[in-house]
């Protein structure tokens, strides 16, 4: 029913690529779990649904060899290791299945103290792209399907792990469809863009699905359930899914590591990346910050410089 | 009788032209919600709308009262319901057309939510046979189908060739077709096309309740929360979910009191004021999301809260499939 | 429901005159959670204070918002009276409807509008004020001083007398600072060493005073009545312990030849050396940049003629940390040189007075050494170039000072005094010769100042010319000074066979750095600011850190011994009592919520924020959380803006208060 | 002689966050010295601008301010050594994103005003308050806020005139 028409002729990358990375993440989680090293594999299993996957907390060696790596590993598994989510690290030490994006996560973790690199086996995947919003898992990876992430990432290759599961194939080289958007945003007067931005918060239906599968929403008490005072009001009305989603956006301004998963996930098509990917733009040109490149002490809005710009400052 | 697509179109016309509020499925951007429609070509009946139809009774948030204080008197107003517009609720497939007819046991039980229910008085629902369906659906596998006339007023069934056969199920719909009588014509030979009958695994809906009245606590409820990420998506795309907040907006000197959706898979959905809460793991509240549908919201009302739609399967954003879960349920 | 009380202030006529008070007053009476309004003339008076307590016990107020002049003014006073009435001082806010209102603005109906709502934001804060406690933190009695100059000593010797500990630390070798330097002092013409060593002394022998000279200030961590100052005590290279100051090492020492700084260069020094005779302590130092042993690794005469042994070429900076209850900034001043670009100015220097390069162009202090006794050239006041007595010296004053081009604009307060004296002087060494100055005002207030002024002209004979110098320049072995009397509207030019330049007072090099290891503010010259320019002139905003003398801008002696015996009394006060109580503006971590990201650790700046863990009964980590040590914490409150969940909170700024006040938009 | 009182054809709402020890001792010493100023500010006093949360910034949006301004000490001078440092980057992040959702940055104005600056600050509040006459009311948030009905799509005049009938 929401098939959205592909040109499945050639696929846009070697299912094989795929395969391999599924092989190496079950030779290694096997091992791990028979070694004794950790007490669960974070990684993706099958669905019910043709082509679907899941996130699965792998604690046998059955399961183990079940986990897979397919363009419908979109979840950024980091998630699961954040403080928010309390139910993963008391099965004890864990390994992780990590894309880049979500590796980029996983150092942000790091760099906030929510977790130690200690603490986990990190499984990268060479990941020559994944699936993105509303394509139909069911069939091979297109161009059009492509998460538009995946046409911005820097990190196919993961660094820094302790496997890293497949190799990556030549990659397309597919124009920037996030930042074109970006762009066309930029260019219009403040009055469109507010326009823009209007309508696309007027679908939010505060489902807060972006906030739960982000992995740096970890707050225990999120700033927009608070009552006394009401800083974000909590119903869905358009006063407040504009500060919900612009508080979101300068929370996670220097920290997001730019998974788009809220993006992904919101079942209102709210382009949410756009203001994440802004944001990061902007620091990046204002302090040449990235985000989670590695896990660090500072990011850009809690570390300043003397000389910090300031045109903008009567 | 039967209607052509055209028709069906000039019907949404005239409607608008008598001041009667149209909502129904209308394509905006990448997506097709339920929505008013300003004129009958924007009715979109390819996709099945990312909402369903039960925001039209039941919106995400709604005033149900202002206050104001001043010089110690409090004043509270109530809006005035006779100002809701007549609806018709036009192109809903049966799995959204029943979930109403569920919904009316628990917003007339204990107590008659006038929202709803004057909202629900002045609607007609048309409903339409389902021709196209993934393999999220499941309406066979809880007692629908997609040809289930439950909760419509009005049905339609899509014709090869274009064109739909009409029945009308109650006065409502019978009213409804006389005062536009013109546009409908009489019956013909043509075909209706073939239905969209998910491919699902049956489920044994008394064995999968004989089991949650069992089965309180089960390891299966922790296996699923581990992947479970608290999100309320599953609940506000649902059809027969109904959990809602009340909340005040406003100052201490005037404000709303507003009602909007909730969803049992939030952390705070049960936090008492004491910062106690009784469903302090994602288990206990991915647990009580199935206990509602298929066992509490039984007990109670002798009627499932699932219509088998699939949203909540095709948006999880961590691939809970509740099918799976069932069928899970089912075959223990 | 709250019971606040509004009491609107006429201040006089001040705020009366442009805001209808009356109707602030209705106004608020309707104000949700306004129990009492009223008006009245002058809240600051008793019987305004008085006013306001009965209306508390009479209307059962739990919370009072007096609408009158700016809470810098008279918040202590309000709150006080809050607190004899039996509340919280926290639950008594000010509505500035004066400073922010009455007085900036002129139509009666928008200032009282506008006052109207000042005391509604008010009112929605104080209803969501807590009742704050006063923080109580350990003092330990002991005080740094940082700078041995007459400011220095004299709160030294102030506060070590009064029976508490002293660490003092000075920069050069020895203590005296600028005032050891001065031949005699206006405006009795004593002889400054001889008033200022028996102070020297003092300071060296006093039993509570401990001296680290030839150091300086690392590091400042802490707070009032807990600072921890990290000291580095420069490598002198010779054993403190072990000399006896014979001064034998310098006389032997074959590298004699360095500028004396001391001395303004005029003299020379050796390479192991104590700036003057009488310096405290008598230890020498060797100056490594110009010893041939440290430079060639030859030598060492110094050490082989030392009878103690106690020349030590392997001694390092060593570093101690000393731990106070109190800082006294005590830095001094320099002097402007006119070969340098003063901060803030386009242009370079004075190259109209050949930037510095003419030799007999010399600044006050240089002119000081050569008068001086104890100078190098025995107190006969010669030529730098050529060392032929002057005939004929030219004085200028205001030198950089008062020269808003030059991007100095104060006035240095001292050169007018000073020359004044340099020209008496001068007339009594030099009987045949003529002193003229340049001066654009003559400011000499101050106990038998302008007497000793005017005897600089009538009786010595000083020629005052008022008017600027436009230019200096060589002409054989004279100077030419150009300038102009505005007095009479000619111009001048006097052949001088030296020029003596006032130069203006600039904070000691550094000052900006030792501010920031401080955490004190200072102006755009580097002056230290002080917490208020009329009622606090000798506290820092910081608190536990005070200022002495000329480093807050510039002072005379007098002014300075009073301002550091000042600071010295403020210490004292501090040290009466075993605790202090803070304002308890700080900052609290909500264990519950915090999720130990530490974001806040990362933006505070005084380290307030530390790691705690939280443990269950069986003593298992449950998590670490941020805590925020209440003795620390400054009060900026940088750290719950960059909280995402707010799970620190200031005290008395808390989001609820901010909001509400928001709220009344 | 004062000028003749001025009529404006939108007199703005503007709130002024700042901090208490640099531009809130500004401000009082433009009252000492009796200068004058539009009175169209309502001032929030915080001890640090690095205390000031942009969600304020929103709120006062939100609530109806047609102008906001932020101000603080100058770099250095902060009380609080670094305060303003950290509220320099906050802020101009926080631009940023109001600009990229379409708010009018001419809105929001940042300044430093010392306490010795009262003429500064005089200068600041008068060109924002003009600057802000020009532009006319901040209609953006307060529509959304206006907006009773969850969603724009859903929004008929009947709705409307139901949801205007509540007092």
């Amino acid at each position: 029913m929401t098939s959205n028409h592909q040109n499945t002729e050639t696929p846009l990358i070697d299912p094989a690529c795929y395969a391999a990375a599924t092989a190496a993440i079950r030779t290694e989680a096997v091992r791990l779990l028979v070694a004794g090293e950790v007490a669960a594999v974070v990684g993706y299993r099958a669905g019910r649904r043709t082509g679907s996957v899941m996130p699965d907390v792998a604690t046998t060696v059955e399961a183990a060899g079940q986990l897979l790596f397919s363009p419908a590993c979109q979840n950024n598994l980091a998630l699961f290791l954040s403080k928010a989510k309390r139910e993963v690290l008391p099965h004890g030490r864990v390994a992780i299945v990590v894309k880049g994006c979500d590796l980029r996560a996983l150092a942000g973790l790091i760099g906030e103290s929510q977790l130690r690199r200690d603490e986990v086996h990190v499984i990268g995947v060479a990941c020559p792209g994944v699936f993105g919003a509303n394509a139909d898992l069911s069939k091979p990876l297109s161009a059009e399907g492509l998460a538009r992430k995946c046409r911005a990432c820097k990190v196919h290759l993961p660094e820094g792990v302790d496997l890293v599961a497949g190799t990556l194939p030549p990659l397309p080289d597919l124009p920037d469809l996030e930042a074109e958007e970006i762009a066309r945003l930029e260019a219009m007067t403040p009055q469109e863009r507010w326009a823009f931005w209007t309508e696309q918060f007027s679908r939010c239906i505060r489902c807060l699905a972006c906030r739960q599968i982000c992995p740096f929403c970890f707050c225990t008490q999120c700033l927009c359930d608070r009552n006394r005072p009401q800083a974000v009001d909590t119903s869905p009305r358009p006063a407040g899914n504009t500060a919900w989603h612009m508080v979101r956006a300068m929370h996670l301004a220097g920290r997001c590591s730019g998974c788009a998963e809220c993006e992904r996930v919101c079942p209102m098509d709210i382009p949410l990346n756009l203001l994440n990917r802004k944001m990061a733009q902007e620091l990046y040109e204002l302090y040449g910050f990235e985000a989670s490149m590695q896990p660090q002490e500072q990011t850009p809005l809690t570390s300043y410089r003397d000389n910090d710009d300031q045109s903008f400052i009567k | 009788m039967t209607l052509t697509l055209d028709n069906l179109h000039r019907l949404i016309d005239a409607l608008l032209a008598k001041k009667v509020r149209v909502v129904g499925p209308k394509r905006t951007g990448a997506i097709t919600v339920y929505a008013p429609l300003a004129k009958g070509t924007e009715l979109d009946l390819d996709q099945l709308p990312r909402r369903s139809a039960k925001e039209v009774f039941f919106p995400p948030c709604e005033t149900i009262l202002s206050f104001e204080k001043r010089d110690g008197k409090t004043t509270v107003s109530d809006p005035d319901l006779d100002l809701l517009p007549e609806t018709v609720l036009i192109g809903v497939r049966p799995c959204d057309a029943a979930a109403p007819g569920i919904l009316d046991a628990v917003f007339s039980w204990d107590y008659d939510d006038p929202f709803y229910l004057e909202r629900r008085k002045r609607t007609t629902i048309i409903g339409i046979a389902c021709t196209a369906s993934d393999d999220a659906c499941f309406c066979t596998a809880v007692g629908l189908a997609p040809d289930a006339r439950q909760g419509s007023d009005l049905f339609l069934v899509p014709l090869q060739g274009g064109g739909f056969a009409v029945e009308s199920l109650d006065a409502k719909g019978s009213a409804l077709k006389e005062r536009h009588a013109a546009l409908f014509s009489a019956g013909s030979n043509a075909q209706p096309l073939p239905l969209a009958v998910p491919a699902v695994d049956p489920l044994d809906l008394a064995k999968v309740k004989a089991w949650l009245d069992e089965n309180f606590e089960h390891p299966l409820w922790q296996e699923i929360a581990d992947r479970c990420a608290g999100c309320g998506a599953c609940a506000f795309l649902c059809p027969a979910c109904h959990c809602f907040d009340i909340v005040d907006e406003g100052g201490e000197g005037s404000g709303c009191r507003r009602k909007h959706w909730d969803a049992c898979g939030f952390g705070k959905f049960t936090m008492h004021a004491s910062a106690h809460n009784p469903r302090d793991v994602q288990a206990q509240r991915y647990r009580n999301r199935i206990m509602h549908k298929f066992k509490y919201y039984a007990d109670k009302f002798g009627q499932t809260l699932c219509t088998g739609c699939g949203r909540c399967i095709r948006w999880c954003p961590v691939g809970i499939d509740i099918k799976a879960v069932l069928d899970e349920i089912n075959g223990k | 429901m709250s019971r606040i009380g509004v009491f609107v202030c006429h201040c006089g006529e001040n705020i009366s005159r442009t805001v209808d008070v009356e109707k602030v007053a209705e106004a608020s009476r309707h104000l949700l959670g306004v129990a009492h309004a009223c008006d009245y003339k002058y809240m600051c008076s008793d019987p305004g204070q008085a006013l306001l307590k009965k209306a508390v016990a009479e209307h059962k107020l739990d919370g009072v918002v007096v609408a009158a002049c700016s809470p810098r003014m008279h918040e202590k006073t309000f709150r006080k009276a809050t607190v004899q009435a039996g509340l919280n001082p926290f639950l008594c806010e000010m509505a500035n409807i004066r400073e922010h209102c009455s007085w900036v603005h002129e139509d009666r109906d928008e200032a009282t509008a506008k006052a109207i709502d000042i005391v509604h934001m008010l009112v929605e804060r104080v209803k969501r004020n807590r009742k704050l406690q006063p923080i109580s933190v350990p003092v330990t009695k002991r005080a740094l001083i940082i700078g041995g100059g007459i400011a220095g000593i004299q709160a030294a010797l102030d506060i070590a007398d009064c029976g508490h500990q002293v660490v003092l630390v000075e920069r050069e070798p020895s203590i005296g600072g600028h005032m050891a330097q001065l031949s005699e002092t206006f405006p009795t013409l004593d002889c400054s060493q001889c008033i200022m060593t028996p102070k020297m002394v003092d300071v060296a022998n006093h039993p509570n005073i401990t001296l680290h000279t030839y150091s300086e200030v690392e590091e400042v961590d802490g707070y009032i009545g807990n600072f921890q100052v990290k000291i580095r005590k420069k490598a002198r290279s010779v054993d403190m312990g072990k000399c006896t100051g014979c001064g034998v090492c310098m006389a032997k020492c074959p590298q004699k030849k360095i500028p004396n700084n001391f001395d303004q260069n005029l003299g020379m020094r050796s390479a192991i050396y104590v700036p003057f005779p009488q310096a405290v302590p008598n230890v020498p130092v060797i100056d490594r940049a110009n010893c041939t042993f440290f430079k060639s690794g030859k030598c060492g005469v110094c050490q082989k003629v030392c009878g103690p042994g106690a020349v030590d070429f392997e001694q390092q900076d060593e570093f101690v940390v000393e731990e106070v209850g109190a800082v006294v900034v005590a830095t001094g001043f320099k002097l402007y040189d006119i070969s340098e670009k003063p901060k803030g100015s386009p242009i370079k220097g004075y190259g109209e007075f050949g930037h510095g390069k003419i030799p007999d162009v010399i600044d006050g202090l240089t002119f000081e050494r050569l008068a001086s006794a104890s100078g190098p050239t025995g107190g006969k006041i010669i030529r730098p170039s050529d060392g032929k007595e002057p005939k004929q010296v030219v004085f200028v004053q205001c030198v950089g000072s008062r020269a808003r081009e030059k991007g100095i604009s104060y006035c240095s307060k001292i050169c007018c005094m000073y020359t004044a004296k340099h020209t008496m002087l001068y007339k009594h060494k030099v009987h045949d010769g003529q002193a003229y100055v340049f001066f654009m005002d003559a400011r000499t207030p101050g106990k038998g100042y302008d007497e000793f002024w005017r005897r600089s002209i009538e009786s010595e004979e000083a020629v005052y010319i008022r008017g600027m110098v436009s230019r200096l320049y060589q002409k054989g072995d004279k100077i030419v000074v150009m300038g102009s009397d505005i007095a009479v509207g000619i111009q001048v030019e006097i052949e001088a066979d030296l020029v003596v330049l006032a130069t203006a007072v600039q904070p000691r090099e550094g000052a900006d750095q030792l501010a920031q290891k401080l955490g004190i503010s200072y102006d755009q010259y580097n002056f230290y600011s002080e917490a208020h320019a009329k009622l606090r002139p000798v506290e820092c905003a910081t608190a536990g850190v005070y200022l002495a003398g000329a480093c807050q801008g510039p002072k005379d002696i007098p002014d300075t011994v009073s301002q550091a015996s000042a600071a010295a009394a403020k210490v004292m006060t501090l040290f009466a009592k075993d605790q202090l109580e803070r304002e308890p503006i700080v900052a609290k971590v909500n264990e519950r919520f915090c999720v130990g990201c530490f974001a806040c650790k990362k933006v505070c700046a005084y380290g307030a924020v530390e790691e705690k863990e939280i443990r269950d009964r069986q003593g298992n980590l449950v998590k670490v959380v941020a805590y925020v040590n209440p003795g620390v914490c400054g009060g900026c409150g940088t750290c719950q803006a960059t909280c995402p969940s707010k799970s620190v909170e200031l005290d008395g700024y808390t989001d609820e208060q901010i909001m509400a006040m928001i709220e009344t938009l | 002689m004062h000028a003749e009182k001025q009529h404006h054809a939108f007199e703005p709402k503007l709130v002024a966050f700042v901090c208490t020890w640099c531009t809130y001792a500004g401000a009082d010493l433009a009252g000492t010295s009796r200068m004058h100023y539009p009175s169209n500010v309502r001032v929030v006093k915080f001890p640090c601008t690095g205390r000031i949360d942009p969600v304020f910034i929103l709120r006062a949006f939100q609530k109806g301010a047609d102008g906001v301004l932020v101000s603080g000490c100058h770099p250095g001078d902060c009380h609080y050594m670094a305060g303003n440092f950290h509220a320099r980057r906050r802020f101009a992040a926080f631009r940023q994103l109001l600009d990229f959702v379409g708010v009018d940055l001419d809105r929001l104005q940042f300044s430093w005003v010392s306490a010795a600056e009262g003429g500064k600050w005089v200068e600041v509040v008068t060109e924002l308050t003009e600057r802000i006459r020009q532009m006319g009311p901040m209609r953006e948030f307060r529509e959304l806020d206006a907006e009773e009905h969850w969603s724009a799509q859903l929004d008929e005049p009947e709705i409307r005139a139901a949801y205007n009938a509540i007092p």
